[in-house]
């Protein structure tokens, strides 16, 4: 990371992004960031980022800073930017605001959602299929984190609706302590497929497992996370956000782009969002209902977001 | 036995500004109780606190059994046989007796397993010296007299050789002022050389063999106690003439100001300390409370001022019931309280003197207008008031904590007499403070009985109270069990009354 | 008079201690690879480059200044505060209630409105722990840091249930009426009345401590319970006062901070302004108008780090660092003289 | 439940409880001793934090975490320095130092955190830290098994470094030196002893276990360092030393208690169908603390000169 400001000539394709925590950590956040390194590599853009803490009062103001520095695209990593982004956009009609996890689509201020309930949906079903119970350990609990587990519980209701479903939230990010905690909770209620979607914290659930041992699983969340419980990984859920959005930034840059809706990736874009299973975890059985789970959310055949009763 | 054990040669000690000592020398036989004497501010704790290693003189030397030393701390004092029993007691409250004697003994690795060695030894010790003390009472339980002895027992257990004593009798009785001198005389016998700082004239008088006068800084002369008497030495200290006596009463007693009816208090820790006293005191009247401090006085004034509350009974000021009044209520009912402590309640410390002045008044006119505070007012109101009480100081802006105890207390003095109570309660109100602010407070005192207050005097120095009083009651254990005219021939029976050698309440006349 | 020496003792030895903060700062830039010369230019650009960036800054000072000077008093009174960030919360929660609630009102009404809810709710949340502290004597340290942890879960807690927005259903509440937003004052910034707000608190907490006969009274108990109630004032009722006073002062901030900024109540609304407010107190000695310069350089090291970031690269991190050492360097320079409990110093 | 169920359901809550509890014992104990010297120090959370970075990153690169616990420890010491030579020697504000050193602890933990590790993000996360120990055979008994003899070495160690410390502060002539400075400064100074090096002493054992307790989190709890990581628990230690009555033991079982109740609030969301809002379970722990605190029927006085700056001349 040099830490010279660049200048800014013309014809320079820049782009932003607004990070509501550390780029570092992992999951949520880091999938943003690694997407504008991809960016910045494939595209050659000159990218930049911020983190504005949880402050909604600051998201205004960084989305000026960019628009009025010629910025053609910010990425606003959450809904929460969604007001901020629909308030600048206007004086900025030459720029892109893309707003994480939202479905809006308004003018310049588009929506990119990456339906995490589809991939939760296949592991609710192979947990079902498979084990005794299921535990979810989300951060907060916000849109991105309860569709997911509804995408989930919905998964294994389609295999069994008796099979015990239960969620834990931390109300933090970053308590990676708190998170093994919970898993060893879950583990002692009889749950033996433990799934986080807390970012940093989400790594002390592997850590549980790993020390309990074989016999419990998880699914890495965004990324490949087989290393930290080597025993315990069914598989990963591949979020390549990245891909996505360097897609979505190409046509920008070539100025292809042009709004029809709100960006929506799904399983369907098989480039951007995928899971893989460890060799031999799963039997042939359950890969096979997984392959025809996929083909229905596909289809459409399957609504992930079906509301729970 | 005439050998010099310590000699000081021109001491100086200087603090920011202040300068405590300018050149003092002085020579210490062996064996010879010496009393330092002097105003407040004069320089006796700061001089001593240098020969204890508290503080490191400017210049000058210290010359200790012919040889001369450099004392970084308390310890190469300590090592070397010389203690100090402070003014204020260096006891921690919430320890024991015994582990307050240890303190400091020995080496941080130590381990205390055996304490019960150490309370035999200190039993040992108490009981050599006639000191009685439990070693496993917690300090902050034991009365003043006690704590002072734990003082003194920590010097004997470190072995003193030289034993420096600052304002001991200040809190005693007169039996334990008594006592204590006696077992001073009797430990010089022994070959004890004591120090023996104090402002009580009389003191010096029966145990010292040499006085040395210090003022402000300097020293004035060292006598042979022999060859002087009390007004002598009181002109040597202030430099000039001093009436020891208060002028006659003037001015005849009148109606009843206060009138206490079976009136109980409890401490903080909510045991009785008064137990259903009755008494009243009339305008032109002084009435004196004596007791050994912790009978009960505290708390006397504490209730009367509405500082604590009353646990039974009545009290009336100016025929209105005012056992539930505010301190608030009861000061513009006419009562005016000089506290026992002044640093704990009668002054603020890091406020300015101007700022001490208003410390009753300062949301009612002239000094606050409409919630503000009016500054000018309020100066102009605190330097006509040091003018008047000739409080020695450099400006009213001044931090008052910078003001020697004898000055602060002339201010307390003055913020409650100006308001010109119909009743004035007045708490040990020349403790610890020279000759020459005694003099003037007592004289302010006087006047005020004499311009038709009624006056309640509690303190517990005898002198006092026969030198302002018109009639004594005598505390013990929270109860009165003796009224008395106020007449020095009755030292005797009023010192066995203050120490409960006769329960029955009597009324000594003549 | 005592107004111009307290500005001067604020305003000198501060800006050692920024001086020797910065240069901590740039070492640990360098070690990270980063020109410092080129990230303070940035920063001081971010700060004060252009109009819009000294809006932005004294929009991060206004809730800074507003809390200080709130503290100031309690800590003049000798009651610890740890809980401005809770009571901020609080005042926030019960602004945006009022602010979408009373949609009827016509501006001139709602806006006073919301602001007295806000500063209301926050005096109450802190005087529950003058109260605790009065009635049984808990320590306000304690219970302040308990309250913070409550507040911000209750606030979580109602955004994601209760108060949660109709449509999209974002753990957001829906936005606070037209009428409850404060109007701006230098248009196109977003710099709104509260900023003018925060300074009339600022003076008038000033006056109260220092000009006023409660002041007197108020740092009396904070010196002396003893000798207040001596001078026969009611040390409870002060302590009350005092913890009400700046739990009003933070909950204001939290009212601003809606009616000013964000419009809606989130979850962690207040990038940690509570903390960073006893700092900018204590910087400023517990003096109010001391508290402005010190709200205002504090905003200004927060404001300029975000641009730094995102123009250098550099993490905003950073900025905690210099105001952690501003304070310290300041705290070595002697800046402070109050001590923390009540108690002297025996002579 | 019926009986087993609740005995297992115990069994595991309580084993949760000791790991929460871990961190706060060791930061409170500290505290106990800087408070009971007449030293307050707010900075708690700074310091946990810097202790948990430097035992990370030293057994990221060493892959030992006696080495990161060691580091933890110097880290710690070395705030310590820091902390006793402003509010000792130069006499500044106690709560000024405190709140500049969660504000430092934060920032430099984080800036440093990104500048040495970015690039390593992923592998970072993977080092060996203290992994529980079974006690053969103990560990299998029903109940106390799972409790007392399945845990990692620091939590093992809790109950002795509290005991070493109880001794220290009541039972040595240090201690007693402590205990006294923090109540009558000036008794121990006119007794020949050093205030100033006594709360050198207790400042720097104070922060050396906070340090302790931070780096528990990243080399034995879990292995991995995150930014905030420590997530307000210095400020809980805070509390829990007044709770505990500026004990040593009583910090310790008011450490478990916190823990207790954090431990309960994770295990009753686990339990699947429940239908509280989360957000009451999470409350649980600070507002039964809170209850219990305010409910206290002794409460014990802070030491007398707690927070005061002592001025020999
Ligand atoms: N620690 C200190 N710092 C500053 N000035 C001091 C200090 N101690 C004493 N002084 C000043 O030195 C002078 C002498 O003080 P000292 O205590 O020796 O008087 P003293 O003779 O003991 O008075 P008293 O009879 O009231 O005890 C006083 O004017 C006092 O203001
Ligand atoms: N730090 C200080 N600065 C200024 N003056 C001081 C300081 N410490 C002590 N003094 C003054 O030194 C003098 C002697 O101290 P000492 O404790 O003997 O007080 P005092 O005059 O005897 O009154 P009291 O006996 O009630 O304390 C007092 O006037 C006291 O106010
Ligand atoms: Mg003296
Ligand atoms: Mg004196």
């Amino acid at each position: 990371s040099g830490g010279v400001e660049k200048k800014t000539e013309e014809g320079v394709f820049k782009v932003g992004l607004l990070s509501p925590g550390p780029v570092n950590g992992q999951g949520w956040t880091q999938i943003a960031y690694e997407a504008l390194l991809q960016i910045e590599q494939d595209l050659g853009a000159q990218i930049s980022y911020v983190e504005v803490e949880q402050s909604p009062a600051l998201f205004e103001r960084a989305f000026r800073d960019y628009a009025s520095q010629g910025y053609q695209m910010v990425l606003g990593h959450g809904f929460e930017f969604q007001d901020a982004a629909l308030t600048v956009a206007k004086d900025f009609p030459d720029t892109y605001f893309f707003i994480s996890s939202s479905k809006i689509h308004e003018g310049n201020v588009i929506g990119v959602d990456s339906d995490s309930s589809q991939p939760f949906y296949l592991m609710g079903v192979v947990a079902a299929k498979m084990g005794r119970g299921a535990g979810l350990i989300g951060g907060v609990e916000i849109p991105p984190i309860t569709n997911a587990f509804i995408g989930f519980i919905n998964g294994v209701r389609s295999v069994n609706p008796d099979f015990p479903v239960s969620t834990t939230y931390l109300g933090s990010w970053t308590d990676a302590a708190a998170a093994k905690e919970a898993a060893f909770s879950m583990i002692a209620e009889g749950a033996d497929f433990i799934i986080p979607d807390a970012d940093a914290a989400g790594s002390g659930v592997y850590q549980a497992l790993n020390e309990t041992g074989p016999g419990y699983w998880s699914f890495g969340i965004y990324n490949d996370y087989t290393s930290q419980a080597p025993s315990n990984m069914i598989g990963n859920y591949f979020n390549d956000y990245g891909q996505g959005l360097v897609n979505i930034a190409r046509q920008v840059r070539d100025g292809k782009f042009e709004v029809k809706t709100n960006v929506e990736f799904g399983l369907k874009d098989k480039d951007v969002i995928w899971v893989e299973f460890e060799e031999g975890r799963v039997t042939a059985e359950v890969l096979e209902a997984v392959d025809q789970a996929v083909a229905d959310i596909v289809a459409g055949k399957i609504d992930t977001l079906a509301p729970i009763k | 036995m005439s050998e010099t054990i310590i000699k000081l040669e021109n001491m100086v000690k200087t603090f920011s500004g202040t300068v405590a000592n300018r050149g003092v020398s002085l020579e210490i036989r062996k064996g010879e109780i010496h009393c330092l004497l002097g105003e407040n501010g004069a320089g006796k704790t700061v001089l001593m606190s240098i020969v204890y290693g508290l503080y490191q003189p400017d210049s000058g030397r210290i010359i200790y059994r012919g040889e001369p030393i450099v004392l970084r701390s308390p310890k190469d004092a300590i090592k070397r046989g010389i203690g100090m029993v402070h003014q204020h007691f260096m006891l921690v409250p919430t320890l024991t007796v015994s582990e307050n004697i240890i303190l400091g003994q020995y080496p941080p690795w130590k381990i205390l397993r055996q304490m019960d060695k150490v309370e035999t030894r200190i039993e040992k010790l108490s009981r050599e010296f006639g000191l009685k003390i439990d070693p496993k009472a917690p300090v902050h339980r034991l009365s003043v007299g006690e704590q002072q002895r734990v003082e003194i027992l920590k010097a004997l257990y470190q072995g003193v050789d030289l034993l420096i004593l600052d304002e001991p009798t200040a809190v005693l009785t007169p039996q334990e002022s008594a006592a204590l001198l006696h077992f001073l005389k009797e430990m010089a016998g022994r070959g004890l050389t004591v120090i023996f700082i104090t402002h009580k004239l009389e003191e010096v008088m029966q145990v010292s063999d040499r006085v040395t006068v210090l003022r402000d800084g300097r020293k004035v002369e060292t006598v042979d106690t022999a060859e002087v008497n009390p007004r002598k030495l009181a002109n040597l200290m202030v430099g000039r003439e001093v009436l020891l006596e208060q002028p006659p009463k003037t001015g005849a007693e009148g109606e009843e100001v206060l009138s206490v009816k079976d009136l109980s208090i409890d401490d903080e820790r909510g045991l009785p300390a008064v137990k259903g006293v009755s008494f009243s005191v009339k305008s032109g009247e002084i009435v004196g409370i004596a007791g050994v401090s912790g009978n009960g006085q505290s708390e006397l004034a504490l209730g009367l001022t509405g500082l604590a509350s009353i646990a039974s009974g009545e009290f009336r000021l100016c025929g209105k019931i005012a056992n539930d009044l505010t301190p608030r209520e009861l000061s513009h009912l006419g009562l005016a309280h000089v506290p026992e402590d002044r640093h704990k309640m009668g002054v603020v410390l890091p406020f300015s003197i101007a700022e001490n002045f208003i410390l009753h008044d300062f949301d009612s006119p002239p000094f606050a207008k409409n919630g503000f505070l009016r500054t000018g007012t309020i100066t102009a109101h605190a330097n006509e008031m040091v003018g008047r009480y000739d409080v020695r100081l450099s400006g009213v802006e001044q931090q008052i904590a910078q003001l020697s105890g004898g000055n602060q207390q002339k201010v307390v003095i003055a913020r409650e007499l100006h308001r010109n109570p119909r009743l004035l309660l007045v708490n040990e109100p020349t403790r610890g403070i020279d000759i020459g602010a005694t003099e003037f407070v007592r004289r302010q005192i006087a006047a005020q009985r004499d311009t038709g207050s009624a006056v309640l005097l509690i303190s517990s120095d005898l002198e006092e109270l026969f030198a302002l009083s018109d009639r004594l009651l005598i505390f013990y254990e929270g109860r009165i069990v003796g009224e008395t005219p106020a007449r020095k021939e009755l030292i005797e029976e009023i010192g066995l009354l203050m120490a409960g050698k006769s329960m029955e309440t009597n009324s000594v006349t003549k | 008079m005592q107004l111009l020496r307290s500005i001067g003792q604020i305003i000198v030895r501060p800006t050692a201690a920024v001086a020797v903060a910065l240069l901590v700062g740039g070492i640990l830039l360098i070690f990270a690879g980063y020109s410092p010369l080129t990230a303070y230019g940035v920063m001081w650009k971010g700060a004060f480059g252009s109009m819009n960036n000294i809006a932005e800054t004294l929009l991060k000072s206004t809730p800074l200044i507003l809390i200080g000077s709130g503290l100031a008093v309690a800590f003049r009174s000798g009651i610890w505060n740890i809980g401005a960030e809770g009571q901020l919360y609080a005042g926030a929660v019960a602004a945006t209630l009022a602010g979408i609630i009373f949609t009827g009102l016509p501006a001139f009404i709602l806006v006073p409105v919301v602001l007295v809810a806000g500063a209301l709710s926050g005096a109450l949340w802190g005087g529950l722990a003058g109260f605790l502290k009065v009635r049984f004597g808990a320590s306000e340290i304690v219970t302040t840091i308990m309250l913070n942890f409550l507040a911000i879960i209750a606030t979580s807690f109602l955004v994601t249930g209760p108060m949660i927005e109709e449509v999209g259903k974002f753990p957001q509440t829906a936005q606070i009426a037209e009428a409850a937003h404060l109007p701006r004052i230098l248009v196109p910034t977003r710099l709104h009345v509260g900023f003018l707000l925060s300074l009339g608190v600022a003076a008038v907490t000033y006056l109260l401590l220092f000009k006023s006969s409660r002041g007197y009274a108020l740092r009396t108990v904070g010196i002396s319970p003893d000798a207040a109630r001596y001078a026969g004032i009611n040390v409870g009722r002060g302590l009350l006062a005092a913890m009400a006073i700046s739990g009003g002062a933070a909950g204001l901030a939290g009212a601003v901070e809606v009616s000013g900024l964000t419009f809606r109540l989130y979850q962690g609304i207040s990038p940690g302004y509570g903390f960073d407010g006893i700092a900018v107190a204590l910087l400023a000695n517990n003096n109010p108008i001391g508290v402005i310069f010190t709200g205002i350089l504090f905003g200004a090291l927060r404001s300029g780090s975000e641009v730094m970031q995102m123009n250098a690269q550099v993490p905003s991190v950073l900025v905690s660092v210099i105001q952690g050492v501003v304070l310290l360097s300041a705290a070595a320079f002697g800046v402070f003289k109050i001590t923390i409990t009540n108690k002297q110093n025996e002579e | 439940m019926e009986p087993l169920a609740i005995i297992t359901f115990l069994a595991a809550v309580l084993a949760a409880t000791w790991r929460l509890a871990t961190p706060f014992i060791f930061t409170s104990l500290g505290e106990v001793f800087s408070e009971r010297a007449g030293v307050l120090n707010i900075g708690l959370e700074g310091v946990m934090l810097i202790g948990a970075f430097t035992a990370f990153a030293v057994t990221f690169f060493t892959g030992n975490p006696v080495w990161g616990l060691v580091a933890a420890m110097t880290g710690g010491l070395t705030c310590g320095l820091l902390f006793a030579l402003l509010t000792v020697s130069l006499k500044a504000n106690q709560i000024v130092v405190g709140a500049a050193f969660n504000l430092v602890g934060l920032g430099l933990t984080s800036f440093l955190y990104r500048s040495v590790f970015s690039g390593r993000m992923e592998t970072a996360r993977e080092y060996h830290s203290f992994s529980p120990i079974e006690i053969p055979l103990l560990s299998r008994l029903p109940f106390f098994g799972e409790i007392l003899f399945r845990q990692n070495i620091m939590v093992y160690a809790t109950p002795f470094v509290v005991l070493a410390g109880a001794f220290l502060l009541y039972r040595t002539a240090f201690g007693l030196s402590v205990r006294s400075t923090g109540e009558h400064p000036r008794t121990v100074d006119s007794a020949g002893l050093r205030v100033g090096v006594i709360r050198y002493a207790s400042v720097l054992i104070g922060c050396a276990l906070a340090a302790v307790g931070g780096a528990y989190l990243t080399v034995a709890h879990t292995n991995q360092f995150n930014e905030g990581i420590t997530s307000g628990r210095g400020f809980i230690a805070l509390a829990v030393v007044v709770i505990g009555r500026w004990s040593p033991w009583g910090a310790f079982f008011v450490s478990l208690l916190f823990g207790f109740f954090y431990a309960l609030q994770l295990r009753l969301q686990a339990v699947s169908g429940i239908t509280i809002p989360y957000q009451f379970l999470q409350a649980l722990p600070y507002l039964l603390t809170l209850v219990v605190f305010v409910t206290l029927r002794k409460r014990a006085a802070p030491p007398s000169a707690l927070g005061v700056p002592y001025k020999s001349s």
